[in-house]
Formats: C-alpha cells, structure tokens, sequence
C-alpha cells in the first residue's frame, strides 16, 4: 500500500499541491491523469523523493518515507521514468543503467552483472537494448526501454511512469501497455501518468484524476468512461474528433519533387518524395517515428540543407515564389511557419520571458519595430502587447508574458510556440507533433486552430505519429515508410488498416 | 662524435624538456579533467598551482622533508580549492569568478606573506638539496649516456627525471582509471553531464562535486611542489607564469579527456622546447628569425592544429551550471 | 629637511636586481644618516606620473625614479615641480631639476663575457635575457664582444625568456633554457633576466656549471656555482644623489658611470674566490685598463640600435 | 556562465537584492581583509580610511578611480557582449594590446600631417577595428571549425604581446631611447582631458589622466544596452546564447552572429587602448593594458553581465586599484602585494560568495514581515 496524506508543495507562489491524498492498492495499475500543470509530476516527484514536500506524509508498506530522499525511496523499491529521461547522452546504456547500483568500486563486475540482469529484463519483457550503444544516439523509444530497465534493475516494486507514450509510436505505446499488465502479474505496482483517456482505460484499475493542484476524483475504471474523465480533468465537456465542412483545395502552394536526404554516415533517409500541398488542406503525414517524416519537415523548414531534389513554393498574390535552398528567416517572410517537433531545444528560448520566445524568428515583423528601420529597433510594449494577445488566443496558462519560457508547462509552451506561428496568417503551416504531452483541453483548441487555418486558405503540411490525430485533422494523408511515400490516400479512403499496410511497407534504395 | 649521434643529443635534450615542461602542465590539466567533469569550471588552476609551489618552498625552506614538503604543497592546494567549493558547490556562486577570485589571491597571498616571512621580497630562501626531489636515475643515466645514438636519448629523454616527473606521467592512467573504471568515476562524470539524473539516482551531487574538486586540488599541489622543490629551489612571486591557463588550453584541447589531455600538454611542451632550441639558431633560406617569432610559434601552431584537425571540442554538458534541487 | 623619495620600477624592490640595489642605497642613506625616506613600486604604467606627483605632493626631495621606463613621467612631473630636484636612474631627462644617470652596462657585460670565455672548457657561453628589448641587447652585445675578446673562437648562445610581463619573474622557465644552453656545450651562462635568473643559477647549481649573477653581486646565492656578478651600482648612485641634496651639493645633469667611475664591475669575494683563478683576474684587470683608457672600444648597442664591434 | 545567480532561493524585494546584499558583501569582504592586515601588523582601520579615501577622497582620487574604471568597462563590456552570444572570450588583454597598437601607429602616421582632432578621428576606429581584427580569428575559428574559443584566445593573447614587442623594439623603437616605447604623439593630439573639460565648465579640477575615454566608455554601456535588449540584433545574440538550436530554428546564422559578437568584443576591447594610448600616454607602452582584460572577466560576471553593473563593478574595481595604490603610498610596509590581495578578496566575496549571505538575509527578511504583519493587526486592534 502506498499513500501519501495531505501534501502541500508550494513553487515559490504557484501552489502545486494542495492537500493532496492518494492512496495505491499494491500490486495495481493506477493512473493519474489532469491537465498541464495541475501537478502530476510534482506529486509523483514527492513520492520519488525529488521534492520536499511541505506539509504531508509519505507511507510505503505501512513505512514512513524520509522526505525529499530519493536514496530511501529507491530503497523502498520505487522506481520512476520521468517525463524528461534521466540519462546522461554520452553513457553507455549499460553505464546509465548501473549508475546509482554499481555493486563496488571498481565497475567492471558491476557492469558485468548488469549486462546479465539486463539481458535477461529483456528476454523476460522483451524490451530489448543494446546494452553498449550510447543513450545519445538512440531513438526516444529506446531510451523509455533504457528508463525503464534502470527502475527494474534497482528491484523497483512501484514503477512510476509520467507519459510514458508521450513519445512512442502506437506500436511501442501498445508493447508498453502489455508489459505493465506483466508487471502487474509479477506483482509490481504502476502509477501511470497519461494524457490519453484510451491507454487508461486499457491498463489501469483506477484512475485519479488531478485539477490544480488538488485530487478531484478517484474512480474504478471499470466504471468509468472516457467522456466522464475528460469532464473531470477539464472541468467542461470536451469533443474531439472530426468536425466541420469537408476541405476546399486551392492552388497548389508548395510542390517538392525528387527530394532525397542522406545523414553524415551516408545513409538515405529520404528518397524520391514527390508532394504537392495545396490551399485549404491539411494533408498529414504518418508513420512509424524514424522512418523519414523529422526529416522531411526539417528539409522543407530550411533546417536541413538541401541535397537532391528540388522544392518550389508558388507565388501567391504579393508574396513572391520561392526556390529552395531557402533558410527559415526566408521562408518565415515567404509565409512558411514552422511549429518543430521539439519544442523545448528549439521552439523556445527557455531562459527567455514568454514575450521575448514570442518574438523567435519574426523579429522583423513590422508591428513590433520601433524607430528607424536600419537601428531594428524593438519595441518592448507591443512585444508584450503581442504576446498577451497570442496568450489570449490560446489560453495559454498562466497568460503571463513576463514568465520566464521554461516556467510554463510543456502543453502551455507548445501553445504558445503555436500561437506564435499562427499570428501572421502563414499560407504554408509546417508542423510536427503538435500535441505531444499536452492534455486534451489543450489538444482541442489545437485542433480547432489547425482547422480554422485551413479554411481560412492556408496549406497545412502536420507530421504526427498519432493516427487519431492524423484521423482527426487530415484532408489526404500520406504514408512513410523507410524514408519513401509508400501511401496517399484522402481521408475518407483511408482507416487504419490501410494506413498500418502502407506503414509496413517500404524497402529503400540506398 | 658522429653527425647523428650529435642529433641523438639534441633529439634527447628537446624530449628531455618537453617532458620537463609537460610536467605542471599534465597535472593541472588533470585537475582540470577531474573538475570540469563534474561539472565545476576551473578556471583557479593557476592560482592553486601557485599557492602550492608557494607552500612546498616554504615548507622546504624551513628543513622539511621533501614528502613533508609536498604534502604542504597539496593541502595548499587543497585548501584554495575548498575556498572553490564553498563558492561553488555550497553557494552556487559564478564558477569562473571564484576562479579568478582564487587567482588573484593566490598571487597577492603568496608574495604577502612570503615577504612577512622571509624578508626577501616575496622570494623564499633556498629549499636545501636534502629536501628537493632529485634526479632518480643520475648514476643510470652517466652510465649509458654516451652508448651510441640510444645512450643520449635514455639517459636525457627518460632516465633524468625527478620523482615528480614519473609521478605525474603516472597519474595519467591512474585518474583515466579512476574515470573511466570506477564507481566513483561513473558518478562523477555522470554529475557534470546531468546533475539532475544523479540526483535522482539519490546520490548526492555535491558530494561528488567536493570530491572532484579536491582532488583536483591535490593535483595542482603536485604540480606546484614540482616547480619549487623539482624544477627550483625556491619561490619566485607570479612564478607560474600562466601555466594554469595553458593547461586550461591543453584540457579544452583534450576534449576533457585525462590520456588525450596529456598528448596536448605533451604537444604544447614539445612546441615549446623546440621553440626554444630554435631560438638564436639561423634557420636555413630564412636567416636570423625574430625571437619573438620563434616564440610566438608554439601558439601560432596550436591554432592551426585546432583549426586544421581537431573537431569540435564537446564539454561535459553540465559545466559551469550550479544544481539546485528545486529547478 | 625634507625626505628623498625613490619610485622603484615594475620589477619591485626585491627584483634581487637594479631596484634591489636602489633599495640597499636607500637603505644605506637611512643608516647613515639617520633619516628616513618615501618609496613605492609601480604596479602598472599610469601609476608612475601619479607616484612622481604624489611625492612632489609631499615635498619629497630629491625624488628619485628607478628604469629609464620612469622618464616620460618624471618629465612631466619635474616641469610641474621646478622647486624639486629629481633623478632618474639608466635614463637621460634633459631639464635643470634634473639629474640624470646612466651605467655602461655594455662594459660590465664586456668583462663578464671576458670571465664566462676564460672559465668556459667548451669555449661556449650563454646569455639569457628576459625579454629582448635594447637594454638587454645592450647587456648581450658587450658580453659578446668581451667572450671574443677573451677567446676568438669563443662562441656565444642567446636565448630570451618571453614578450610578457612574467618573463622576469619566470625561473622555471629561465631554468629550461639553461639546460637547453648546457645541453649544447655551454658552461657558463650569463643571465640578465630579473627573477627568471634564479631558475637560470639553479639550473648551472644542478648540473655543476657556472652562472653568472646581474645588477646586484649574486655571488652568495650559490658559492662555487656563481662565476662572478656584473654589478651596477645603482645603490652608490642613489645613496650619493641622497646625500648630495642633503649636503647641498647637488647638481643636475647627466652621469654616466662606467668601469672607470666604478659604476659598474665584477664582482669580487670570498664566494668566487676559489672560481676565478689569479691568471684570470689579471686579465680582467688588464682588459678593464684597457677600457678605461679608451683602448679597447665596447660597443653601446643602444647608440646605433646594433651590435657592431 | 549566465548570471541566473540571482534567480537563486526565494524571491526577495530588489533593493535588498541589489542594495543590502551587496553592500554586505563588500562589508565582509572588507573585514576579512581587515582581519588579514591585522594579522600582519597594520591596523585595518587606518588601511581602511586609507582605502576609501584614497579612492574617493579628492577630485584627484576621483580621476584616478574613474580613469582605471574606464579600462574595465571596456573590458567588462567586451566579455559580456560575447558571453550574452554564448562565447567566453578571455582574449580581451590581446585584443587591447592591438587595439592600442593600431589607433597608435595610425595616430604616428598622420600626426604630423593632420590636425589632432582629424588624428583622433582615424585613430579611435581604428583602435576598435584592431581589436575587432584580433577577434576575429578566433571568431572564424570558432565559427566555422568548431576550434574552441578558450584556447585560440587564449592563444592570441600571448600572440599579441610577441607582435607588440616585436614591433616596439624593431620598428617603432626610438633610437637612442632605451625605454621600450614609441615616440610621442605631436603635441594637441589625444584625447581632451577631464581637467579641461572641467575648465571649460568653470569647474577647477586637478590633472588626472581621466579624459573624454570615460564618456565613451558609458556611451558604449548605453549602446550595448540598447543593442542587447532592445534591438533584433540583440534578441538574435541572445537567442544564439542562450539557444543554439532556436536560433538555427530561426533561421539565424551562426557563424554570422558568432563574427558580430567576438569582433564587436574586441572592437569594446580595443577602447582600452584609447583611454590609454589615446587619452593618457599619448604613445605606445609595453604593456599599457595591464591585466584590464583579464580583469574584465571578473567584472563582467560581477556586475552579471549586465551593462549598469559592469559599470557599478568597473567602479569597484577602479578603486581598488587606485585606493590600494594610495595604501601603498601611504604606509609604506603596505607592499602592493597585499593590495593585490585584499582584491582577491573582494571578487571572492562580492563575486563568488555572492549568494552566501542571500539565505540568512532572506531568514531575516520573512522575519521581519512576520513580525509587521503581526503587529500590524494589533496596532488595528488597539
Ligand atoms: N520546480 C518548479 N518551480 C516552480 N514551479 C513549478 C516547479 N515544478 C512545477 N511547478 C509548477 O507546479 C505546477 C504543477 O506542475 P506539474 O509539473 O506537477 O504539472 P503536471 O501535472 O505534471 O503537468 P504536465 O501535464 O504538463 O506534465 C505547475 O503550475 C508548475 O508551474
Ligand atoms: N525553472 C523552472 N522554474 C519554474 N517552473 C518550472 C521550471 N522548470 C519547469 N517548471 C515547471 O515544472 C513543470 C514541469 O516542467 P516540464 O518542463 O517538465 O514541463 P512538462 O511537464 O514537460 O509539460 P508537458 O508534460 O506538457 O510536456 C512545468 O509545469 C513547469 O511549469
Ligand atoms: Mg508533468
Ligand atoms: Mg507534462
């Protein structure tokens, strides 16, 4: 039994945690779910032993935990896979692995018996690592392996786990769901925290949810639906899913022929991808992560250079056509907005107050200049002004431009990177996992701004390795696979099953 | 005595110094390693360095012996670092202004109190011959030195150094063991690259950090009780002389690591006692070079090796960041 | 009566060098006197017209600046000042408060060279300065010229410590290049490099040659390693412009002081004793005639910026 | 290296931030320098006074101070513009050295041609420029070879002073003069002295070397400043610092920004050489930089890179140097040596051991408006 009892944890003025109990019958899965910032992490963070809490207590198998002592906590068999990994790049998987468990001083044995107890982790859920490749180098659903073989390494009895699938493939999400269920079959307890309804309703046998701070509701899962969730976290009803007029294409707007990309190591990661994008449509590019769609957004973004192929973005009213290779600065004048998969490295500059992030790349726009042009001159007020209005538009939590960037929880910075991007009405929206870790309130204003752009003319090109999402936002969609285009298809042709066919496929000529 | 047994003596006497020079230069630079793996910036090299050929002459000076001496040595420079630390690792001050902090003191404590001491300006008396470290290998050395071409280059390049020499090419593998092979190793690369993971692996990132950089402290202790009680026989105010910034260059140079860390001490050494050999001679088609060219060569060549073969230097990604557990 | 001031230069007044003997002259003036004096050691250029300014301030007199790097400053100050005596020390200031003195360094070097070439088997000798600025070059010059003298085949090895501000006071440094010299058949060396030469004796100490010591006689520091010392005088000429303004016979203008003013020398005592031999000595003492008279010419690198002789 | 020190521990108002804290530090700092001259022998409180008023004591005392405070803007500004891009440039001692040699040897060539103020004219850009120049290998180097920035800069600095020398001896030497110094500039060039601009005012001032530099010097804090904060250059080096990958994501150009901010240090840099060659010597020294680089370093972190604080620090700094002069001047066994090490001191505490006191104070602080908060109630009540 685990339970911690009216937990208080302040941040400096944001009261994360007010007077939060949960109690986790042992050998459950037991998920937690609520919006951005209503204090998930920070509540399993407490129980991990990462923060102090203020007020309250934490109780594992009748035992107080010391808190704000990650090594007790460890020591009482809890394990965590935090929602940003906690792996140092440069190590070896099996150095992250053994880090903190080493046996002796000298390494050697101890990494010898980890490589045997990984091996055999493996074998057992079948996560498989390779135990000697370097973290830095692996694809993020690796890494959530690397994660979690380190909890089971140190015999963690409670596994904690804080969107884990935040950034698996529906493939890996599935495997991830069925080794919980093994876990709890071996007798481990799971505290899940997911912004997808489905995968709790699939693997949990209750679910907490969370709304600022405080627990509002604890239910079966047996009895619960997905709809009833979502009210609670949200405190409103939420619909997601298609919805409005079927889409309109215009004029093509952008078309790439032949586009081909090779990596330092001169392996192609893209071959022979045709594509045209036209007004009023958002065409959605699916598929296994890794199979060539990062590459191809960073390619038509102007992050990558151009190798072989040609892209052309067609002249449009007063805005001239383009020619690639362009670089993002150019495109941005040219009306092409970039929303980048990863927007902690790139989106956003963290050290940054939001007013300032809200500036990245537009810098020059004409609304927020000041003075003679040649001295660019920033002008602070209607930087602020802007920012507050890109706040507004999307709610973003708290609408606050003077916070600093990393302050604001990763759905409320993908907001208002999106915000950003939208603002100056783009013909050509570029945009990649635009609801990765972000709560379902937030994934509906998203979507319903995505949509909107479209039928306000704009051609929207959305990389994701969602297919509800895909299914949810698409006009056409298109298949990659091994870095090919093995399917294009229009949305109501399209299902499931076709698109996993056109995902499995591929073969690639090197 | 035969052209090419001539050019044995000079090839041994250029290898002789390189190594010489090296010296300080291997041991601060792996101080540095230790530090700035765990995430601290040393910028202080120079001032402990200092400090601690400061306390070895002292001690010297005053008849102790020369492991006597050479522990002072270490706990001055154990004690400059710990100033480092409370900085540092307790306060989450500015990493490169404790450095600087600790290098202007080191420079003004030593000369004042040196002069408190001795009278003499700064300078410390003479440490006697009993309480320096001497050449290990002399009687070795006079006995193959003149074998032909081999004799010059054992008994110059490898048999006429001190303890400390040995000593210090010593600990090159030892603290890449220390790095690379341990636990504590593990850890302590692991807190400079991310902190917040070790945290949660619930170890406790200062106490890596003091124990990195403490060691980093007795390292330069090694290294000034080199340059006093091996190199000299007393202190000269100021007598590092940069010395803890080039090795600053050579651990930058050594993308952090402890084995390549001493090819590049050993290449600035090398550069340099070429650079002095060099220095008077008539170099054929060009006649008499400037000596402030032939001076300049060592770091004109640094800069265009880094520029021609070295790839971008990749620091642990934690340096210079001080770690709170609240975020 | 008011105090003498002297304005040591970067060096400090513990350089074991020329302002170390400025320092044991101001020393010797208190001792006999029985009066006391102002003095301060530049730390960077500004400071020098700020330290001539605040001792005039003061009514120190006369004021006296050590190193011809003084000279635009206490130029400056001594036109302010009329009413004050100055001087500056191995520098010309042309102004009637002012007394000016230099040394002939190129004939001390000259004689030292003499000395290292009779005491050297190898019939190589070294010569280390500290940076290579005329000054120095005026040392090197005359320590050339005097080895040749001594030995026509003799052979001289230079090498300069550095271009920044530590190569005086770099002995590690003076050490290796000691070694370097040793390891090419040199055996006596000749080192004009404030405190780098302590590395440079201690490097001759250690492998059994000879050195020889600059400015201040040096022979004590390591008896039987220190051949001799080029002393310059500096404590005579600023112990006697102190006197001289507190007897009231002071008197501007330049001094130059060489062997024949016995500005400067070798350095002669009990601790080489046993190094220079009574054959040498004779020489020295024959070739120091020379000079005197004007038969042997020694040549003033700094008159011509060259080394002809 | 950003200055997110001060975002250490719990929020505190800023006058206590910015005003109590610091001025406790220096009080610390003060008494463990004054414990130090105790210990041998002086008394701290005389050094102390001495200290204070030598810095501040007098318009004469002011001129020094504010003469050595120029330097270290400059310097203190040329570090933080590159450490705002990201950049650590130790380099700015060369980047000075050649920055005063350039503005001299164009001040040599067309002073007995040109009139002082046209000299002065030529010779402050190109003051920057060779300081720009010095920067800017380094910068390529950087930019486009990933060699890192320490070392070449540090690389540079000793190439510097091999070329100084080698030109002051060699070429720019005057025969005869055995100082290692060029000759002086025709007399009326240089920069106009604060005593007479003084005069012009009517206000009756003593020489000093502080001249118009000093003004320039805040010129450039305000430009910076300006550029920094509120210009879209200034938010593109910032991003580049703080970001790389945003600013690729931005479409901003690298090694076009890394070239901006290493040249545009050691062009600040370069200012160095005309307070002092231009303004105060009026020809070239040896060693007319004097560490100010490097002292720089210290400056720019201490006043957290921020253009007021760098000229808050390079105050700190200049007094030091000239109230430490004065100790020496006046107490003569104070050797200045020791003035070195009360500096020491000072970055270590001021600097280093910033935040030491922050947790106590904040104690102190919650304290207090605990107990106002009480009292206040209970006033009400009565
Ligand atoms: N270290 C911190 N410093 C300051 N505020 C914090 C800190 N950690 C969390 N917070 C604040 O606490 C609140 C809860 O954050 P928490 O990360 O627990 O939310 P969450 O439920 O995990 O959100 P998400 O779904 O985005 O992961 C947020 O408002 C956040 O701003
Ligand atoms: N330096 C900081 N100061 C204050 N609060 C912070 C800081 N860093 C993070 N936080 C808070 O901690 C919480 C977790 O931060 P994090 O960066 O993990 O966002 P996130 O949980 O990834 O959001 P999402 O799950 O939506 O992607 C956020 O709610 C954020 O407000
Ligand atoms: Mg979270
Ligand atoms: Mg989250």
């Amino acid at each position: 039994m685990i339970a911690l009892r009216g937990i208080h944890k302040r941040f400096g003025s944001v009261h994360a945690s007010r007077g939060v109990t949960l109690e986790v019958a042992p050998g459950s899965i037991h998920g937690l779910i609520g919006e951005n910032g209503a204090g998930k992490s920070t509540l399993m963070g407490i129980l991990y032993g990462l923060h102090p809490p203020d007020e309250g207590t934490i109780e594992v198998d009748g035992h107080a935990l010391k808190p704000g002592s990650a090594r007790d906590a460890i020591a009482a068999g809890i394990g965590m896979v935090h929602q940003h990994f906690m792996l140092v790049d440069r190590f070896t998987v099996l150095e992250n692995i053994v880090l903190g468990a080493e046996q002796g001083f000298v390494l050697a044995p101890s990494l010898a018996a980890a490589r045997r107890e990984v091996l055999r982790l493996a074998a057992e859920f079948g996560l498989e690592v390779d135990p000697d490749a370097v973290a830095g180098e692996l694809p993020v659903g690796v890494l959530q392996r690397v994660e979690i073989l380190k909890a089971l390494y140190r015999g963690a009895r409670v596994l904690i786990l804080d969107e884990p699938t935040g950034v698996l493939t529906p493939q890996e999400a599935d495997q991830l769901m069925r080794m919980l269920r093994q876990l709890k079959r071996r007798g481990t307890t799971v505290l899940l925290i997911t912004h997808k309804l489905r995968e709790v309703l699939a693997v949990t046998d209750r679910v907490t949810v969370m709304r600022a701070g405080e627990v509002v509701a604890t239910r079966e899962t047996a009895a619960t639906t997905e709809a009833e969730l979502a009210e609670l976290m949200v405190g409103r009803k939420v619909r997601l899913g298609r919805e409005g007029p079927p889409a309109q294409p215009g004029a093509v707007v952008l078309s790439a022929r032949g586009l081909g990309w090779r990596d330092a190591q001169g392996v192609a990661r893209l071959s022979g991808i045709d594509l045209d994008l036209r007004q009023g449509e958002i065409v959605g590019v699916a598929g296994v992560s890794g199979n060539g769609q990062s590459e191809l957004l960073e390619l038509l973004a102007g992050l990558r250079p151009l190798q072989s192929g040609e892209i052309r973005l067609a002249a449009d009213g007063e805005r001239p056509a383009g020619v690639w290779p362009l670089d993002p600065h150019r495109l941005r004048q040219l009306g092409v907005a970039h929303v980048p998969e990863d927007r902690h490295r790139l989106g956003l500059v963290l050290d940054f107050e939001a007013w300032e992030s809200a500036a990245l790349g537009y810098t020059d726009d004409a609304a927020i200049a000041r003075g003679p042009a040649v001295l660019g001159l920033l002008d602070h007020r209607a930087m602020r002004a802007q920012c507050a209005g890109m706040m507004a538009d999307f709610d973003v939590r708290p609408p606050d431009p003077a916070w600093r960037s990393a302050k604001f929880s990763g759905g409320n910075q993908q907001k208002l990177v999106i915000a950003r991007e939208l603002r100056r009405a783009p013909r050509l929206l570029l945009i990649g996992q635009p609801t990765r870790g972000v709560d379902i309130g937030a994934i509906e204003t998203i979507h319903r701004a995505l949509r909107r752009l479209r039928d306000a003319g704009c051609a929207v090109l959305l990389v994701s390795t969602e297919l509800d999402e895909i299914l949810a936002l698409a006009d056409r969609i298109v298949v990659m696979s091994q870095g090919r285009i093995t399917g294009e298809m229009a949305r109501d042709a399209a299902d499931e099953v076709t698109i996993g066919r056109c995902m499995g496929q591929g073969g690639i000529a090197a | 005595m035969s052209e090419l047994q001539e050019l044995a003596t000079v090839v041994a006497s250029v290898l002789g110094a390189t190594l010489r020079i090296s010296v300080p230069l291997v041991l601060c630079a792996l101080a540095g390693v230790l530090s700035e793996r765990a995430g601290v910036i040393d910028i202080g090299l120079e001032g402990k360095l200092l400090a601690a050929a400061f306390a070895a002459a002292v001690a010297g000076a005053f008849g102790w012996p020369a492991g006597a001496a050479l522990l002072a040595a270490v706990a001055a420079g154990m004690a400059l670092s710990a100033v480092h630390g409370l900085a540092c690792i307790r306060f989450r001050g500015d990493q490169i202004v404790s450095g600087v902090a600790i290098n202007i003191l080191a420079l003004g404590l030593t000369a004042v109190i040196g002069l408190h001491l001795f009278q003499r300006g700064g300078r410390t008396p003479d440490v006697p011959p009993e309480g320096r470290f001497g050449v290990l290998f002399d009687e070795a050395a006079r006995a193959v030195q003149d074998w032909p071409l081999i004799g010059p280059l054992l008994a110059e390049a490898l048999l006429r150094h001190t303890l400390l020499t040995w000593l210090a090419f010593a600990l090159v593998p030892a603290v890449w063991w220390l790095l690379y092979r341990t636990r504590f190793g593990l850890r302590l690369r692991a807190v400079g690259e991310n902190p917040a993971m070790v945290d949660a692996a619930g170890i406790s990132v200062a106490g890596l950090r003091w124990r990195a950089v403490l060691l980093a402290g007795v390292l330069c202790g090694i290294g000034g009780a080199f340059l006093t009680l091996a190199q000299n026989a007393s202190f000269t105010p100021g007598m590092s002389a940069g010395r803890g910034f080039m090795a600053l260059a050579a651990m930058v140079f050594g993308h952090w690591h402890p084995v390549r860390a001493l090819w590049a001490c050993l290449l600035f050494g090398l550069l340099d006692a070429v650079a002095i050999r060099l220095q008077g001679t008539v170099l054929p088609g060009l006649g008499a070079v400037p000596v402030e060219l032939i001076q300049a060569l060592p770091y004109l060549f640094t800069v265009v090796l880094l520029a021609g073969f070295f790839g971008r230097a990749q620091a642990p990604a934690a340096l210079g960041q001080s770690f709170t557990k609240e975020r | 009566q008011a105090q003498p001031a002297v304005v040591y230069d970067a060096g400090g007044k513990f350089d074991k060098s020329f302002n170390e003997a400025a320092y044991n002259g101001m020393e010797r003036f208190r001792k006999e006197t029985g009066g006391s004096y102002l003095e301060f050691e530049i730390a960077n250029d500004t400071q020098r017209e700020q330290a001539f300014r605040r001792m005039a301030q003061k009514g120190a007199n006369p004021i006296i600046g050590i190193g011809f790097t003084q000279a635009s400053a206490l130029e400056k100050v001594a036109k302010e000042f009329p009413q004050l005596k100055f001087a500056i020390v191995d520098m010309v200031v042309n102004l009637p408060n002012v007394q000016s003195v230099v040394f002939k360094e190129q004939e001390g070097s000259f004689l030292a060279g003499m000395a290292a070439a009779m005491a050297s088997r190898s019939g190589k000798v070294g010569f280390i300065g500290g940076m290579d600025v005329p000054l120095i070059r005026r040392f090197q010059c005359g320590y050339e010229q005097g080895a040749k003298h001594a030995n026509p085949k003799a052979e001289t090895l230079s090498n300069m410590t550095g271009t920044t501000p530590a190569a005086w006071s770099d002995p590690t440094r003076g050490g290796e290049l000691a070694r370097n010299q040793f390891s090419r058949g040199v055996d006596v060396i000749f080192a004009a490099a404030g405190g780098t030469g302590v590395g440079v004796y201690q490097a001759a100490k250690d492998q059994g040659r000879l050195a020889i010591g600059v400015d201040s006689n040096q022979n004590h520091l390591h008896p039987g390693t220190m051949l001799t010392s080029m002393v310059k005088r500096v404590d005579v000429a600023v112990f006697n412009i102190a006197r001289s303004v507190k007897d009231n016979r002071w008197q501007s203008g330049v001094q130059v002081l060489g062997l024949k003013e016995n500005g400067v020398a070798l350095a002669m005592d009990e601790h080489n004793a046993k190094l220079v031999t009574p054959e040498m000595k004779k020489k020295l003492d024959a070739a120091q005639a020379d000079i005197v008279a004007g038969r042997i010419k020694v040549a003033d690198y700094m008159a011509d910026n060259a080394c002809r002789y | 290296m950003s200055g997110s020190t001060a975002a250490a521990g719990a929020p505190l108002p800023r006058w206590i931030d910015f005003g109590v804290l610091p001025l406790l530090n220096a009080l610390l700092a003060l008494a463990v320098a004054g414990a130090l001259v105790a210990l041998l022998g002086h008394s701290p409180a005389q050094a102390m006074r001495l200290l204070v008023e030598g810095a501040f004591g007098s318009g004469l005392a002011w001129g020094y101070t504010l003469h050595y405070a120029t330097n270290f803007i400059f310097t203190g500004l040329a570090v933080a513009l590159a450490a705002h891009a990201g950049l650590f440039n130790i380099g700015a001692e060369g980047q000075a050295s050649v920055g005063g040699l350039l503005a001299c040897v164009v001040a040599l060539a067309l002073d007995r041609w040109l009139p002082g103020w046209a000299v002065l004219l030529l010779a402050m850009p190109a003051a920057a420029l060779g300081g720009a120049a010095w920067a800017a290998v380094p910068a390529w180097l950087q930019a486009r070879r990933g060699s890192h920035i320490v070392i070449t800069t540090i690389m540079f600095n000793f190439l510097a002073s091999a070329l100084l020398v080698w030109l002051l001896v060699n070429v720019l030497a005057v025969p005869g003069n055995p100082s290692v110094e060029s000759r002086a500039l025709a007399e009326g060039v240089g920069l106009p002295k604060a005593q007479a601009l003084l005069a012009a005012l009517g206000v009756n001032a003593p020489a000093t070397p502080l001249n118009a530099a000093l003004g320039l010097a805040l010129l450039c804090a305000a430009g910076l400043w300006v550029l920094l904060w509120h210009t879209r250059l200034g938010h593109a080096l910032r991003t580049l610092g703080h970001a790389p990958g945003a600013a690729h994501y931005a479409g901003l150009s690298s090694v076009r920004l890394t070239l901006i901010a290493l040249m545009g240090s050691g062009a600040l840099a370069g200012g160095v050489g005309i307070n002092e060659v231009l303004g105060v010597h009026h020809r070239l020294l040896l060693d007319f930089v004097a560490g100010a680089g490097f002292t720089g370093i210290a400056v720019a972190l201490m006043g957290r890179n921020h253009p007021a604080g760098i000229v808050l620090a390079a105050l700190l700094f200049g007094a030091l140097v000239q109230g430490g002069s004065e100790l020496a001047f006046e107490i003569p066994t104070f050797s200045r040596d020791m003035v070195t090490a009360v500096q020491g001191l000072v970055v270590l505490f001021c600097g280093a051991l910033a935040l030491m006191l922050r947790p106590l104070v904040a104690r102190l602080w919650a304290l207090w408006t605990l107990r106002a908060r009480r009292v206040a109630p209970a006033g009400e009540g009565a």
